[in-house]
């Protein structure tokens, strides 16, 4: 399981560079969404791994098991996905708008229309 | 019974209030009673603050739950400080919503902008009186979240685009200091701040702590819009609706400076920030950087509202200076312009809003003969300007006094010539508008008298007032700055 | 002394209350005057005798709090500045009226406001209350110089307050700061509170930043606000850019040198030597300047700027006679330059004419306003009978003081200068031949109002040639010059 | 009490497999222009998530992620898919900025996670601090088995409040910024 | 999406088990993994689930866009409610072990009132958004 640990690092750090490329580079603002979201999964998967413990199991507490993993990362990243989910959700209803009013959710063609 | 449990009072009264609002269905009634709650938050701020300055700092334990295991919620000089500061502007900003500007958003809903309003301020609210690294994460995004809904609410379907960049890099920042949270849980077990501080002073050559504070900084960096991460802010309040502007300009990057402070300060300890981490050069070339670029901008605006909002970025810029001097002076400095930063910005937008009210755009153009049409209006855009340039009597020439003198103490005299070349940068800005206002007649066949209601320029004039007021009795601002920079500087071992 | 203080702002507030009938409004502005007069002359006795009345008012910050304290140079300048409102105001209301300005309510007003600031210039007991008052006579100036409304004269305020807030912020206020952070205070002390607390070159650059800072003083090259300032109305140009804002510009120079650094450690270090030359630089350059200025306000103007750097002389030659003959160059020109710009204003309101070129021949027309023309010609450039010989003699005697013969040649060709560009006025109005049109023959004489304000000042120069003697006493306790003298 | 062989090899193999697709998976969708597509994927990589999340344990947040990021986010992300069509412009952001961002960003976090207690020790001080007493007392103190409940609503339960909060903010906000129609505002 | 009559009465037979489980997941969140956010969004999966196949305008008949809201506020009431009363019966706020004379029966009754306030606000909000978003193109 050591290896799955380092491994599972360097898996976040990945996933937050794809997520924060994204986010960066799309013009799209759904697309932008999307990464957004990768980007916080990423620093999810950070808390989650620091919080197993090697050989313990989910920490429902039963009779038998004695080593369980660490709650308390679990119950902040519950907290934080319920945000990350918020604020996707109104972020596309900007979208949404976004694109009754300017017709398109490219970035690049609404800064056209407002120069004009 | 109420008095020792004013610390949870301060955050959960509109906390509870906001879906009150919300099934409030007139949107008087709703008005009424947001205007009820937000002054009893206000009034609780100002109880706070007698408590600290009597008693010395503050502890309540959410749940029942001594610290660390859970959530405490710690005032201290500086906390109250910036509790007053949102509290009182929230007030202010909710009495003069009695009747939203026309045009600028819609009327129906009132009671939903009521309720996301008191979102805004719960969260503020909860992110400066807490003592818990994750609790304060959440209560940031109560308030990022409302706050762009606030802010896309304004008329121009570029307010939709604006909040849309502002989620993003508010998103951005907020999981910044969310990794930079989760860094110091791996090392040191705990998220209490006080907790914190204590373990971290064992394991601070670690790699992970300086990342931590790398990404805190710039998480924190983006929500205040410290320069060059500020390009979210102008957009922000051009676009959103004046009186949101107005709350927000004198209270959300106020809080992020905070935010800055305590992690700085509180949990990571002065040495390691200036010491370790030599964050006193970054934060002063960026500091200044926005002081000097975002000045210079802004006189190149012909949006009022994004003039002013130039003027917030460089205005950070100072407070984030003070910071990077690691000096008490330096630190009071900040301190003291993070309340007369609020007062002026808060007067400036809420002129706005009074001149959106009448005139329908901030436009410069627009506000031609403004002196004329709204002298109440266009007095307090000069006195706020006054202090926004710092000149002597007004709140401005405080913080400025400290500031450069800050820059002083260290010899750094080429710094506080820059802060004093913004400022003549702020003359111009600032008189760009007051030409304009005062000499040009106004357009055709509006040049009559036409004040905004009172409930839109009282709070103005308080504001307006209140840039002088402290600027000519700075013992309660001042005073309280300095004993907050005492605490927090004691607090390095 | 308080009270000497409140007097135009009340005057201010009831000029406001009976904005509505000009008669009532314009005989408050003159019962201000008489009253600040009696008040300034009241304390008169008690600063002649040594006093020192003192008033703080609050504490801002520690060490840094409105206080004031009147001595000597104050006194002066408080006089000054009070009379000549009084004889102003009388003056304004001839020329308002017969110029037909509008807003004449805000223009009283902003009138009485810049008194109360020049006042609690005089009068401040520190330099930060200088600095406020310093402040506040530049913005309450400001709708005074765009007065009129034009695009001219939203340029023109655009540079009158860029230059003048500009150098007071980014080279006073840093001065004032860091001679706070080194002496912990700002009062004003006899002799300086700078001595043995700061190594030299800090002190002269300290120095270089006042002095450049006071953008009031016009020291070259930050003299370019004045002319742009002649746009205001000719009673704003004649109080406040011949009296009260450019002497509040070099009164402050000379506090600073008194009282914050103290002229011995100036003259012992000799850190001033070289302001000495900007000065007399700025005298020579001005002269010739204004001979080129066919506008007889910029004209005047520059002249302006060049009397000016005397008084700046004064205060960097550092030793007593030429301070004592800055302080009273402070008031002789103060009264030349004011009796010139009435005259200006009165051809104006009469005539319409504002170009040297056209006067030829007016003489005739409005003997008495070129007589007084005249008479202040003759004092700017030092001519007995009239009052400017004395603080030029003080001047030439302290630059001997100082052995800087090259800066005495200065003020010699300098006095040369002025004859060049002053004189050919009076001159050709009286003796050349008027231009064949015939409108100038229904020239006369500008309103009686202007007149008695004329008359005063004119004779005020020639008195001040008789009766130096109670300036002098009053300004020799500052620098101890009993015994010298 | 080690689990049976053959679970083993299937979490061992999983252990391997999931990350490499989860990586797989968001990658795919910088070079996926259609938003249905790149919508679908994201669904499918926070399965994927949730997977690998069971396998570290923590089964509630695997159980929300599945219930969140699977199902409510695809779904109205496909909804404002709809709305606003699937094609997306290539190519077009500053690609520039955002690598030096993306590498700065992704070094400080590979700088920090290679210097974090060695994983899975017990004796990490994020496991022997607060978290032991949450494990050792819940029980007693908060009378439920379940510790992530326990701590989410009684230890915590401050910071659940704040997420309803957050949740309620996000629903009116979405009313709010719903209850104008299309076109009412103007220029 | 008439046609697919399959669909329809396969949701019909499905929607209770869905709600039922919702409501497994609320109350067994003690004992097992799951919760009131859970249950909340398994509860919303429900209507959503019948909006997708019924049509959207159907499914609003059914839950008034008025109930919603007052049940997104109800939720959020339910739970700071339940940290007042706590103030009122002698504790700190949300201090569930006032409650009851034994601390964890306290906490018992108190996690479980707030997970319903937080299954009550996830639940509508969830709905709330799905039929504004779904209302939309139309």
């Amino acid at each position: 399981m050591t290896t799955l640990g380092v491994f599972n690092y360097w898996v976040a750090v990945v996933l937050t560079m794809i997520g924060l490329y994204l986010v960066m580079a799309s013009d799209n603002l759904v697309k932008k969404l999307v990464g957004l979201n990768i980007f916080q999964t990423a620093v999810f998967l950070i808390y989650i791994t620091i919080g197993k413990v090697e050989g313990g199991t989910a920490p429902i507490l039963k009779e038998g098991f004695d080593v369980y993993s660490n709650p308390l990362p679990h119950v902040l990243i519950l907290t934080a996905i319920v945000v990350a989910v918020a604020t996707t959700s109104v972020g596309l209803a900007l979208v949404t708008r976004i694109k009754e009013e300017y017709g398109s959710v490219e970035e690049a063609e609404m800064r056209k229309q407002d120069e004009e | 019974m109420i008095s020792s449990h004013l610390p949870a009072l301060q955050v959960v009264l509109p906390l509870i209030s906001a879906p009150v609002c919300v099934l409030i269905r007139k949107g008087l009634v709703a008005w009424m009673f947001a205007v009820a709650v937000s002054w009893i938050t206000f009034v609780i701020a100002l109880a706070l603050l007698v408590h600290v300055v009597a008693n010395g700092p503050l502890s309540y334990a959410m749940g029942g739950w001594a610290a660390p295991y859970g959530i405490v919620y710690r005032i201290d000089l500086l906390t109250a400080f910036v509790l007053i500061i949102v509290a009182g502007m929230g007030a202010l900003v909710t009495t003069s919503a009695f009747r939203v500007a026309p045009g600028d958003m819609s009327r129906d809903h009132q009671n939903f902008f009521f309720g996301i309003f008191l979102l805004v301020l719960t969260g503020l609210l909860g992110i400066t009186v807490t003592g818990d690294a994750f609790n304060l994460y959440v209560f940031l995004e109560i308030s990022s979240l409302a706050s762009y809904a606030l802010v896309a609410l304004g008329r121009d379907r570029r307010a939709l685009m604006a909040a849309f960049q502002y989620l993003i890099m508010g998103t951005i920042g907020a999981t910044f200091i969310l990794a930079g949270i989760g860094l110091l849980y791996a090392v040191t077990g705990t998220l209490n701040m006080e907790d914190l501080a204590q373990r971290l002073q064992q394991v601070d050559d670690s790699r992970a702590v300086k990342a931590a504070f790398a990404f805190i900084v710039v998480g924190a960096s983006l929500k205040l819009a410290l320069f060059p991460l500020h390009a979210w802010l102008p957009n922000a309040y051009t676009h959103a609706p004046a009186l949101v502007s107005a709350f927000l300009a004198a209270t959300a990057t106020k809080v992020g400076v905070y935010v800055l402070v305590r992690f700085i300060y509180t949990v990571f300890g002065g040495v390691f920030s200036f010491e370790t981490m030599s964050l006193g050069p970054i934060l002063m070339v960026f500091g200044l950087c926005a002081a000097l670029v975002s000045s210079l901008v802004a006189i190149f605006q012909e949006n009022v509202k994004r003039m002013f909002a130039y003027s917030s970025v460089a205005q950070i810029g100072y407070m984030v200076l003070g910071l990077s001097f690691a000096s008490h002076t330096g630190l009071t400095a900040a301190i003291v312009h993070i309340f007369n930063h609020a007062a002026m910005k808060g007067a400036l937008f809420l002129a706005l809003a009074c001149a959106v009210y009448r005139l329908g755009s901030v436009e410069l153009s627009e506000l031609r003969g403004l002196g004329r049409r709204m002298p109440i209006t266009f007095a307090c855009i000069v006195i706020a300007g006054l202090s926004l340039i710092g000149v002597p009597l007004t709140g401005g020439f405080v913080s400025k006094w400290y500031l450069v003198s800050a820059a002083l103490e260290q010899d750094l005299w080429l710094v506080a010539a820059a802060v004093l070349v913004s400022s003549l940068f702020a003359v111009v800005y600032v008189w760009r508008v007051v030409e304009v206002a005062y000499f040009q007649s106004p357009p055709d066949g509006k040049g009559a008298r036409c004040e905004a209601p009172a409930s839109l320029v009282i709070p103005t004039v308080a504001l307006a007032v209140a840039c002088i007021y402290f600027g000519i009795d700075t013992e309660p601002t001042v005073g309280v700055a300095r004993a907050a920079a005492n605490e927090l500087l004691a607090s390095i071992p | 002394m308080g009270l000497a203080l409140i007097t135009p702002l009340v005057g201010a507030f009831l000029i406001w209350i009976c904005r509505v009938d000009a008669d009532l409004r314009e005989s408050m502005s003159v019962l201000a005057a008489i009253v600040l007069i009696l008040l300034v002359c009241s304390l008169f006795p008690t600063v002649a005798s040594g006093g020192r009345p003192h008033l703080q008012i609050l504490e801002i910050l520690p060490g840094l709090s409105l206080a004031f304290e009147l001595e000597p140079l104050g006194m002066l300048f408080a006089a000054v500045a009070s009379i000549l409102w009084l004889v102003t105001t009388i003056y304004a209301i001839g020329y308002m009226r017969g110029h037909a300005e509008k807003n004449q309510t805000r223009f009283y007003i902003c009138f009485a406001v810049s008194l109360a600031s020049t006042i609690g210039i005089a009068f401040s007991g520190n330099m930060f209350t200088l600095f406020v008052f310093y402040e506040a006579l530049t913005i309450a100036t400001y709708p005074l110089v765009t007065h009129a409304g034009g695009e001219a004269a939203k340029r023109a305020g655009r540079v009158y307050l860029g230059i003048l807030l500009g150098t007071s912020i980014l080279f006073q206020l840093l001065a004032i700061l860091w001679t706070w952070g080194i002496a912990g205070h700002l009062d004003f002390v006899p002799g300086g509170i700078l001595r043995d607390q700061a190594p030299p070159m800090v002190i002269a650059i300290l120095f270089a930043l006042y002095v450049f800072g006071v953008g009031k003083a016009a020291l070259m090259p930050f003299h370019r606000w004045l002319p742009a300032a002649m746009v205001a109305p000719t009673p704003v140009s004649a109080l406040l850019h011949a009296v009260a804002v450019v002497k509040a510009g070099v009164f402050t120079i000379l506090k600073i040198s008194l009282y914050i650094f103290g002229i011995d450690l100036l003259a012992d270090l000799g850190v001033s030597q070289w302001i000495t030359y900007v000065a007399a630089i700025t005298i020579l350059v001005a002269s010739l300047v204004a001979m080129t200025k066919d506008n007889l306000k910029a004209r005047l103007a520059y002249s302006t700027i060049s009397q000016l750097s005397y008084v700046v002389l004064g205060a960097t030659l550092a030793n007593s006679f030429a301070v004592v003959g800055g302080a009273l160059h402070v008031a002789m020109h103060a009264v030349a330059k004011i009796t010139l710009f009435f005259c200006a204003g009165a051809i104006l309101v009469a005539s319409h004419k504002t170009e040297v070129s056209q006067m030829q021949g007016l003489g005739r027309a409005m003997p008495f306003t070129m007589t007084a023309f005249l008479i202040g010609s003759l004092s700017v450039i030092g001519l007995p009978p009239f009052g400017g010989i004395w603080s030029k003699w003080y001047l030439a005697l302290g630059t001997l003081a100082a052995g800087e013969r090259l800066v005495l040649a200065a003020l010699v060709i300098s006095s040369l200068l002025n004859v060049a560009y002053l004189l050919p006025i009076p001159i050709r109005a009286f003796f050349a031949p008027p231009p064949g049109d015939s409108k100038t023959t229904e020239i006369r004489e500008a309103p009686l109002a202007c007149m008695i304000a004329i008359t005063v000042t004119a004779f005020a120069c020639l008195a001040l040639f008789f009766y130096p003697q109670p300036l002098y006493q009053l300004l020799s306790p500052v620098v101890n010059l009993d015994g010298a003298a | 009490m080690d689990p049976p062989k053959g679970k083993r090899l299937i979490v061992d193999f999983a252990v391997i497999l999931i990350p490499v697709l989860l990586v797989l998976t968001a990658a795919a969708l910088i070079w996926l222009h259609n938003l249905v597509a790149v919508v679908m994927l994201l669904g499918f990589y926070s399965l994927l998530m949730a997977g690998l999340w069971v396998i570290l344990d923590a089964v509630d947040v695997a159980f929300t992620e599945a219930a969140v990021g699977a199902g409510i986010t695809t779904v109205l992300m496909l909804a404002a898919v709809g709305l606003t069509g699937q094609g997306e412009r290539p190519g077009q952001g500053n690609v520039l900025v955002a690598l030096v961002v993306v590498a700065v960003t992704g070094g400080a976090l590979f700088y920090a996670l290679s210097d974090l207690p060695p994983f899975g020790a017990a004796d990490a001080p994020a496991h022997t601090h607060v978290a032991s007493r949450y494990l050792g007392q819940s029980m007693t103190e908060a009378g439920i088995p379940n510790v992530v409940t326990a701590v989410l609503a009684s230890y915590r339960g401050y910071d659940t409040l704040g997420e309803v909060t957050v949740i309620f903010a996000a629903g009116i906000s979405v009313l709010a910024l719903f209850s104008r129609r299309h076109g009412d505002r103007k220029n | 999406m008439h046609e697919f009559a399959v669909l329809r009465v396969a949701t019909k037979q499905l929607l209770p088990f869905i709600w039922l489980f919702a409501l497994y997941v609320q109350t067994h969140g003690d004992y097992g993994p799951g919760g009131g956010f859970q249950a909340g969004v398994i509860f919303a999966s429900g209507f959503i689930l019948y909006g997708l196949v019924y049509g959207v305008g159907k499914a609003r008949r059914i839950v008034q866009y008025r109930v919603l809201i007052i049940l997104v506020a109800l939720g959020a009431l339910i739970f700071s409610g339940v940290g007042v009363w706590a103030l009122f019966a002698g504790g700190n706020f949300l201090e569930y072990a006032v409650f009851a004379d034994d601390p964890a029966a306290g906490n018992h009754l108190g996690i479980f009132i707030i997970e319903l306030g937080v299954g009550i606000t996830v639940a509508a909000v969830m709905t709330a958004i799905f039929f504004a978003f779904t209302g939309r193109s139309h």
